[in-house]
């Protein structure tokens, strides 16, 4: 089977789904013949044409609100903001507007709309390139939110999210773009939305994580094992819908759980992990869900970004306090 | 007739600025509304006026929701709503100019039932090219033109209107809305009603410029002033503009100069703000009372038709509202409706919470 | 002494930090001759003036932008945002501008901002006006959060906000704005930051809010008196500082908790609040922490908001559950 | 001098759209800059493409962070900056002006520093009147104006001077940023550089407007455009700009037209995008070249000045990339520095755990 990268799973699923359906279009900042800042889109325009490969003004709103429009026009369009730190110019449009638009047209029109975008620490961007915002957008129902952490679930959801009727962001961990490939058929495929999946087993405790977090629970399950902590990683993959009962249980099995993700602790996801094992499967927990995220400051700057991102060292610290109680 | 090129040096458009003047006399040499049209006209801005008057005294009873009135801005209601085609072309509403979807389309008991706080009665019925009434304010701007712009793409023959105000016309939807028509030439008109008010906020301290139709050069497209009180004006701006999006050239903006002659809402007080001058000027310019002068002037009009067409108007509007008013209310139920269409496991779990079920 | 209601406390509270000091101004929309859409800046542009107190253009994100740049410029503008709900339309101005700039100008700049914005549903309001979205800014660090519940830390709280150096997110339940009165001093006063307040006593469990959902609470408290069920109440009053030790003294003693917010479930500051005690005192629980927010869809209709919204029979059966386990 | 009004009909501004040509000879009957002024933007504009050509070195072997180099700009970016007052008026820039903020005053070292990833050294020393540069595109506008606004209320004798591009010009911001300056008749020059690029997008799709100075007219205030490669037409230009804003009249939009002769930063790879023969045509442009071959007409310049000049240049940047090179390097607890004046406990908490302390 095929190798790809990230990247070229990306790539992969535009141009099978642009292939397929010609209603489904690209648009976004440098999506045209730059192909994307990083290359996601390249060779699109090439096969596509300027119509359904579109460079947009620099105006990230208005990239959210045409989509919403042209998905009432019948189109399928597939937006890309630059890096996902710049929603905060489109916030409006996302959740107020594309979450809400089936409800406030009392279901006479839906919003067949995808937002990719960039994101996350390790590759020393400039500001506001980083910032890992998702909660933020858990808490404006009718967004679902997607995480692939590797290039076989990348392609499958963000087919799956071309295809859902509802508005998808779908959120890219840049740092593993070109990190490693993996085996990625070519051709449509789907990875459904609200299944997370064990991509490790273990015993003892059970990491919880989305996106570029998985790779480092796998690091750290590695880290673990050698001293004979046996440990499970379990990767989200979507946020909204949220499995709860995979995570549940899985959790309940391994009755210690270690969350970790990128983005700030406080009111990051990983509450939402804990509050909801919390309250379904309080009595089968031998020790307290632990929390990893990064600080509570604005992210830094990136010569510091390794200080601030959840680290090798503190999950493995989190898992071990969480082996002694 | 007043030909006047507002703005876009580069590409100059005749404008009908002002057709019909405030003391109901054409202005001179300005070609009028053919008259069967010009009734019809009327007729729709007499039952946006008699509806609103309605539905106040029926908030003010409790009995309707929180409304924005038309009054004092049918011309423009009406004039723009005329000159685009219900069959094909697209309307992006605001929540001010409501009779202007009712005209392209959309039942009033339906848009009633909306302020009655029904859910499945107010659904815009398939078939009517209306979207819904926009509360946040400028958020439809770059919707319509995304609408027009994947009109065009699939090859329909389709032009939007997109409704705005003079303080929506400050967001940056606004800006970034017109900027993408402007690129994808779009087809689409984008109606401003410079009613002059924003809430409290005049219009002189919502921008320094003294024209919104300027703004238009700025994005590559023709922008326009007509006389917003003035339905003859106003219809001649939009269809102009309506034409010319047909055919391939792309967005314009229409800038209609009106005045709001009522409060924001039912739930505010103008008094706190305005100048009871400024309204008692404004009366002089009312645009209903224009037309009748006309009419009146060449025998069309007198206090019997005004009388009966009240009378008749009235009742049809008593229809809708009893419709509204009969049609479904909402069950708890609908709290959860059309939000997704499969509804992840935690929302059917809160749903059967509600219907009170086990979590 | 003087009796006021939240409107009249913020009112009371601007006027005597305008009196006190000429760097503060108030902006935003019809803040002058209309005195707000709720009144709670009417007379301030009769006694400071329109250089003062400023109508501005309809345009949230530039209310905020230029709030920081009239900061940088020595004013201390206490700005408003019509309805929370439309933070959305400065959302970019917020979290990743008035909340990094010390961190961005490595600490040459501050931003002594308040933003003030109603909120919460209720009072059946048009769309957007009742979103309860200040979760979304605790994951914008750098920014304060301020949720008062009461007309005396109405007042205190927005004093403090006002001179804090650092910028606060200042949020009104409107729900409570005129729905009773309370003492309220003349003259300036401050109530701290990050300092819960215990409401009600109570030696079962302790139910823990912030803004309109204290009051709630309190009606719970008083049913569940009435089955013999002794509920304290505690009031968060900022989300961001968090009052960690009190909210963890407090739940340890009764051993058992419900939260309850106005905003969605999911990623609600509630998952914040039952994380932090999962972390802190999970043994100290007789139960698991439980929830009760709105449901997970977009705020609807007014006619729906009564079954959207935590209700009193929600408190009290989440509370019963809890009292059960 | 080539005299042109290119927006506002209301307000007209003569304008020096152009004083120096591209082949080093004046426009027909134009003003030129005093000489010693003239060397003086000479010696700027070199030691900004000296810069440039220095840091994209030390970036390609790792030693620098991601640049974006101003060259084929430096006219645009050193006449503006002669225009304003260090000592009184306020800069705030974007990111690609960098040797405009070291006009202003922030010393070189400071500002090369940052792309070191310092902190401590990389803070703009106090009363130097610049403002951090800007990675959110537009967002720097709102703020600006907001400060112009502030400075006029404090009754401080203060211009601001924001910097923005092509690509920036269609954020909401910057609609947002301007119409309040207009409103507020805040004293600021908002310097627009259209270099025809944002990164691969071209300007020709970044609006469908003629001229980005056009839009002042929809703001109220006047608009602008100059050849931004002519080192003495931005100078004059920007120049009028700021004492009218001093002078209580308000802002102005300059729209300088340059060309990006470069990547957009130093991770782009514009063959993917741009056409060579654009690049070719925009080099006969060179803003240096043209002062250099008037200077030397007139006698003040040859190939000796120029390898000397060049020398001191390299050594004077050298000297500050050092001083950079040199200074402190942030350590782990800096993540927590600059957040809150007084952080939250839970940061604190935060603080000692990555000291190594128990959370
Ligand atoms: C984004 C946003 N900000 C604020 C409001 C509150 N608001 C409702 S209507 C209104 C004034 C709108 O004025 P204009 O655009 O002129 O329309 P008009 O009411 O005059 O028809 C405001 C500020 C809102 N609905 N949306
Ligand atoms: C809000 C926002 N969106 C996208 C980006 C990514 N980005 C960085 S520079 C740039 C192009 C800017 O072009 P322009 O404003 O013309 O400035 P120039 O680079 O030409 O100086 C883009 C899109 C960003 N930094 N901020
Ligand atoms: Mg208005
Ligand atoms: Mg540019």
């Amino acid at each position: 089977m095929p190798q790809r990268n990230i990247v070229e799973a990306i790539n992969s699923a535009l141009t099978d789904e642009m292939q397929a359906d010609q209603r489904v279009m690209v648009l976004g900042l440098d999506v045209g013949k730059l192909g994307g800042v990083f290359r996601t889109t390249s060779g699109l325009i090439e096969k596509f044409g300027s119509e359904r490969v579109v460079d947009t003004p620099l105006a990230e709103a208005s990239i959210v609100g045409a989509s919403l429009g042209l998905a009432l026009a019948g189109m399928v369009p597939v937006a890309e903001i630059q890096f996902l730190g710049f929603t905060a110019q489109a916030f409006h449009q996302i959740g107020p507007q594309l979450g809400k638009y089936r409800q406030r047209s009392r279901g006479r029109y839906h919003c067949q709309v995808t937002i990719r975008a960039p994101f996350g620490g390790g590759i020393r961007s400039p500001e506001f390139h980083s910032d890992a915002v998702e909660a933020q957008f858990v808490q404006a129902p009718g967004i679902k939110i997607v995480m692939p952490s590797n290039p076989y679930d990348a392609k499958g959801l963000l087919i799956e999210a071309i295809r859902d009727p509802d508005p998808v962001l779908f959120c890219e961990p840049d740092r593993l773009y070109r990190s490693g490939k993996a085996e990625v058929p070519d051709g449509a495929y789907t990875v459904p939305f609200g299944k997370a999946s064990l991509v490790r087993e273990g015993d003892n405790v059970t990491l919880v994580a989305w996106s570029a977090a998985v790779e480092l629970c796998l690091r750290a399950a590695d880290a673990l094992a050698a001293d004979g902590i046996s440990a499970a990683v379990l990767d989200l993959r979507t946020l909204v819908p949220l499995d709860v009962e995979t995570l549940c249980t899985q959790v309940a099995k391994t009755g210690r759980c270690v969350v970790v993700h990128e983005a700030p602790l406080s009111a990051g996801f990983g509450a939402e992990v804990s509050a909801t094992l919390m309250e379904e499967i309080f009595y089968d927990l031998d020790a307290p869900v632990m929390r990893v995220g990064a600080f509570d400051v604005p992210f830094p700057a990136a010569s510091l970004e390794d200080h601030y991102l959840p680290s090798l060292d503190r999950v493995v610290k989190a898992v071990k306090r969480t082996m002694e109680s | 007739m007043s030909a006047r090129a507002v703005v876009s040096k580069n590409r100059p458009v005749a404008m009908q600025r002002q057709v019909l003047q405030p003391d109901g006399k054409l202005v001179d040499g300005a070609q009028p509304m053919e008259e069967e049209f010009l009734l019809e006209a009327l007729r729709w801005m007499m039952k946006s006026r008699l509806y609103d008057h309605r539905v106040i005294g029926l908030q003010r009873q409790g009995q309707f929701g929180v409304y924005s009135p038309g009054m004092g801005q049918e011309a423009s209601i009406v004039g723009s709503a005329m000159a685009v085609d219900p069959a094909r072309d697209w309307m992006v509403p605001q929540y001010r100019e409501l009779m202007a979807s009712v005209h392209h389309g959309l039942p009033l008991e339906v848009i009633s039932s909306q302020y009655l706080g029904k859910i499945g009665p107010a659904r815009i019925p398939e078939g009517v090219k209306v979207l819904p009434t926009q509360v946040a304010i400028a958020a439809q701007l770059p919707q319509a033109t995304g609408l027009a712009w994947g009109l065009k793409l699939r090859g329909e023959d389709s032009v939007v209107i997109a409704y705005i105000g003079d303080g929506g016309s400050s967001e940056g939807d606004f800006h970034e809305g017109l900027n993408l028509a402007g690129v994808t030439k779009a087809p689409i008109v984008f109606f401003l009603s410079n009613n002059q008010w924003a809430i409290s906020t005049s219009r002189r301290v919502q921008t320094a410029t003294r024209s919104f139709a300027l703004r238009a050069a700025g994005y590559g497209f023709d922008g326009v002033e007509v006389d917003g009180n003035d339905v003859m004006a106003v219809y001649a701006a939009t269809r102009a503009a309506v034409d010319k999006a047909r055919k391939g050239g792309g967005p314009s903006l229409v800038e209609a100069t009106t005045y709001r002659m009522s409060f924001h809402n039912t739930t505010d007080n103008p008094s706190r703000y305005q100048d009871p001058k400024d309204y008692e000027e404004a009366k002089t310019r009312d645009p209903i009372e224009r037309v009748q002068k006309y009419l009146a002037s060449i025998g069309l009009w007198d206090g019997k038709k005004d009388e009966a067409w009240t009378e008749e108007l009235r009742e049809e509007n008593d229809r809708a509202l009893k419709l509204a008013a009969e049609a479904q209310p909402p069950n708890p139920d609908d709290v959860f409706a059309n939000v997704y269409q499969d509804p992840p496991l935690r929302i059917v779990r809160q749903r059967s919470e509600l219907a009170g079920g086990q979590r």
